[in-house]
């Protein structure tokens, strides 16, 4: 029971126990923080698996700035302090059944593979390795994955067009 | 490099712990006032008007858009920026036209005067 | 040293979390948030493979960097979609976002 | 640090004794230097007034000034309004701190003297002091008073529009260091070759204003502190926070003041990097200059108009630090 195992569980106590809160809770906003409890232990997982730019840019990205938006959407659309309505919809009890036949369906799945409870990774015999990433990632962003790399900032052009029309006042 | 996010765990941890710590003693020191009145949200001492959520503008949320927006592009940015000097001119002119075209997104937003209030 | 089927059991399970919020949720918000959350399964996946499959070579990483960027996009256009709905309607009650109907 | 530890303690358990007492330490600098700030603002904008401030407390100029408004603060008496969340209400001042003392981890007090010596140090700090807009929202909703949701909404957008330009802004100096180690910028920069004017010395002076004036915007101070503005909407987001609550949302600010100044020593003035002296005094010296300039511009610029001061970030500083990576960017490659 290494510190690193110990780590590794309460980040995942903290995610699916703040998950479940988001989907459970009654008070929107509350679901936002409880999202925001879970994007930083997905954080954390990132670390274990040594991905340290992934970490940074998931607290600066999501944390720092979806979430800022879903808080700012929930702040204008004025969510009573105390909702009336339930939080499930009618079809809640098929929605679980279906979940749980595709949580089901996955975890079968891993347990048939080959390589189920191999220790060591497998391309490499030696332990794990756990270097910065920032430098490899830069070379891979902007040699091989340079096209994409240029979409992206087409996508990004495509979502503030559409978002700006959204928000814009109608000329009514 | 665990060992070194070990240690920002402890430091976040020894933020909490200090900001918990704090609120307890304050618990512990603090006088006790039970009179309701001085629960009332403060609206300069006059009796609070309407609901405490009032209409408010769209206005806000334009800027945590574009925010957002520009936040994915300098995590694009940052990687270029550290391997900048080996990637040679052929990286920078990529990059270029990557600013240039979300410059443009920038302008498009400029036009349609999405920061001039009525 | 934390064994690769561990972090997919973990994705898994946040995964069924996020489809269920998305199927039963009421509220469109819970919704956007529940997508979320199976956005980040994927990505934990990826990176868990990634990290024991080919340590030296972060295709998973620089894949979910691009699967980030994505869900960033995909959340700003869907929340000023949703902002825009409810200036319209003054709800964000997904059952009542029902003016195609015939 | 070579303490010496009882040999019963198996390495795991001292090496993390060694990493608190590191953290404890920092925290105990910031909080004396939050102090000291505090105390020297109040000395600083009297003087300015041609007026003396804080005299009588504890003696010589007041000194305790500070230590005596701590102990109020903390046994003020704690107020949750009606009608407000509670527990986002008491929440918000902590996750409004605990980020602002996060930010201290990787930065270098002098050549080598960085707690943790992060490969991701500056996108690390932004990312953590992207932090402090949710504590400040959250700040807003759980309140329950129309002016702090106004108020918070307001700070949110302010520093969230300053976010653009002070993570663009700081590019030029990442091209040439070649990594984001703060310790290895620094080191960089040693034998007075500081990025303010050392490659470029327009692109250095340009990133460093453009830093600084997000930095100030930051740290919603004046001529950018439309959110907590006395005259319009009373104190914006901590409207309905007294005692403890309140003093953790003034630590966190003075926090990210000394931050923000150290971020441009250690970035564009060589931290730590100077003749004589040993290397962590030049980089309190520069600090604390970067704080009395801070001071210094929130009593002489009149308050920006709402609007004018968010288009400024984005119609000014953003396209501003483009230019100016683009120009590192010809810079770079044309020395090399």
């Amino acid at each position: 029971m290494t510190l690193q195992q110990g780590v590794f569980d309460g980040f995942a106590v903290l995610t699916l126990g703040s998950a479940l809160l988001v989907v459970t809770q009654r008070q929107i906003l509350h679901c936002a923080l409880w999202l925001i409890a879970t994007l930083g232990a997905i954080a954390g997982f990132y670390v274990l698996l040594g991905a340290d730019f992934l970490a940074a840019a998931q607290v600066l990205l999501y944390i720092g700035g979806v979430m800022v938006i879903m808080l700012f959407v929930i702040m204008l659309s004025h969510v009573p302090l105390v909702p009336q309505e339930s939080v499930k919809n009618a079809q809640w009890l098929p929605a679980l059944l279906a979940c749980g036949l595709t949580v089901i369906g996955f975890g079968w799945t891993i347990g048939r593979v080959s390589w189920y409870g191999q220790e060591l990774p497998i391309a490499t015999n030696r332990g794990e390795i756990f270097e910065p990433t920032t430098a490899s990632l830069g070379q891979l962003l902007l040699t091989e994955l340079a096209l994409p790399f240029e979409l992206v900032s087409l996508v990004l052009v495509a979502a503030l067009v559409g978002a700006v029309f959204f928000t814009r006042r109608p000329e009514s | 490099m665990l060992q070194q996010y070990a240690h920002v765990l402890l430091f976040v941890g020894l933020g909490t712990i200090f900001a918990l710590g704090a609120f307890v003693l304050s618990f512990l020191l603090r006088e006790r006032g039970h009179d309701p009145r001085t629960r009332v949200p403060y609206e300069c001492g006059v009796e609070p008007v309407g609901t405490p959520r009032v209409r408010l503008n769209v206005r806000f949320y334009i800027f945590a858009l574009l925010f957002v927006i520009f936040d994915v592009e300098t995590l694009y940015i940052y990687p270029w920026a550290v391997v900048a000097r080996p990637l040679g001119i052929a990286g920078f002119w990529e990059m270029v036209v990557f600013i240039a075209i979300l410059f443009l997104a920038l302008l498009y937003a400029w036009r349609k005067e999405a920061f001039r209030w009525e | 040293m934390v064994p690769l089927t561990h972090y997919l059991a973990v994705s898994i399970v946040l995964f069924g979390i996020g489809l269920f919020g998305v199927l039963a949720r009421r509220n469109v918000l819970g919704v956007l948030m529940s997508i979320e959350l199976m956005f980040n399964a994927a990505n934990l996946n990826l990176v868990a493979f990634n990290h024991f499959l080919s340590p030296y070579r972060l295709w998973g990483q620089a894949f979910t960097i691009f699967v980030v960027t994505l869900a960033a996009a995909e959340a700003v256009v869907g929340l000023a979609l949703v902002l825009a709905i409810y200036r319209h309607m003054q709800t964000v009650n997904l059952d009542r976002f029902n003016l195609l109907k015939g | 640090m070579g303490i010496i530890f009882p040999a019963a303690w198996p390495p795991l358990a001292r090496q993390l004794l060694v990493m608190l007492g590191q953290c404890a330490a920092i925290l105990a600098v910031i909080n004396l230097t939050v102090m000291f700030l505090i105390w020297l603002e109040r000395k600083v904008s009297a003087h300015m007034q041609s007026r003396l401030g804080p005299m009588y407390a504890g003696g010589w100029h007041g000194w305790a000034k500070s230590i005596a408004d701590g102990i109020k603060l903390l046994v003020k008496q704690d107020i949750v309004p009606t009608g407000a969340d509670p527990w986002v209400h008491r929440l918000a001042p902590v996750i409004a701190f605990v980020p602002a003392f996060a930010c201290y981890a990787p930065l270098p007090f002098g050549r080598q003297l960085a707690a943790v010596n992060l490969d991701i140090g500056i996108l690390y700090v932004f990312a953590i002091s992207g932090l402090s807009v949710l504590g400040i929202l959250m700040a807003g909703w759980g309140s329950g008073n129309k002016y702090s949701m106004l108020g918070g909404l307001r700070a949110a957008a302010q520093l969230v529009s300053y976010e653009v330009p002070r993570v663009l802004s700081v590019v030029p100096v990442l091209l040439w260091v070649g990594s984001q180690n703060l310790s290895l910028i620094v080191d960089t920069q040693r034998h007075f070759k500081w990025f303010l004017f050392y490659p470029n010395p327009l692109v250095g002076v340009i990133a460093f204003l453009v830093f600084f004036t997000a930095s100030v915007a930051e740290c919603n101070r004046t001529p950018f502190d439309i959110p907590e503005a006395e005259s319009e909407i009373v104190a914006g987001f901590h409207t309905e926070y007294s005692g403890i609550k309140f003093a953790f949302f003034f630590l966190a600010e003075y926090a990210f003041v000394f931050l923000s100044a150290g971020l441009g020593a250690v970035l564009f003035l060589g931290g730590g990097d100077g003749v004589l002296l040993p290397s962590w005094v030049w980089f309190l010296f520069k600090t604390f200059l970067l704080v009395f300039v801070f001071m210094w511009v929130r009593w002489t610029f009149p308050r920006f108009r709402v609007d004018r001061l968010l288009a400024f970030s984005w119609k000014f500083l953003t396209p501003v630090s483009f230019a100016n990576i683009v120009l590192a960017g010809l810079t770079l490659h044309w020395l090399s």
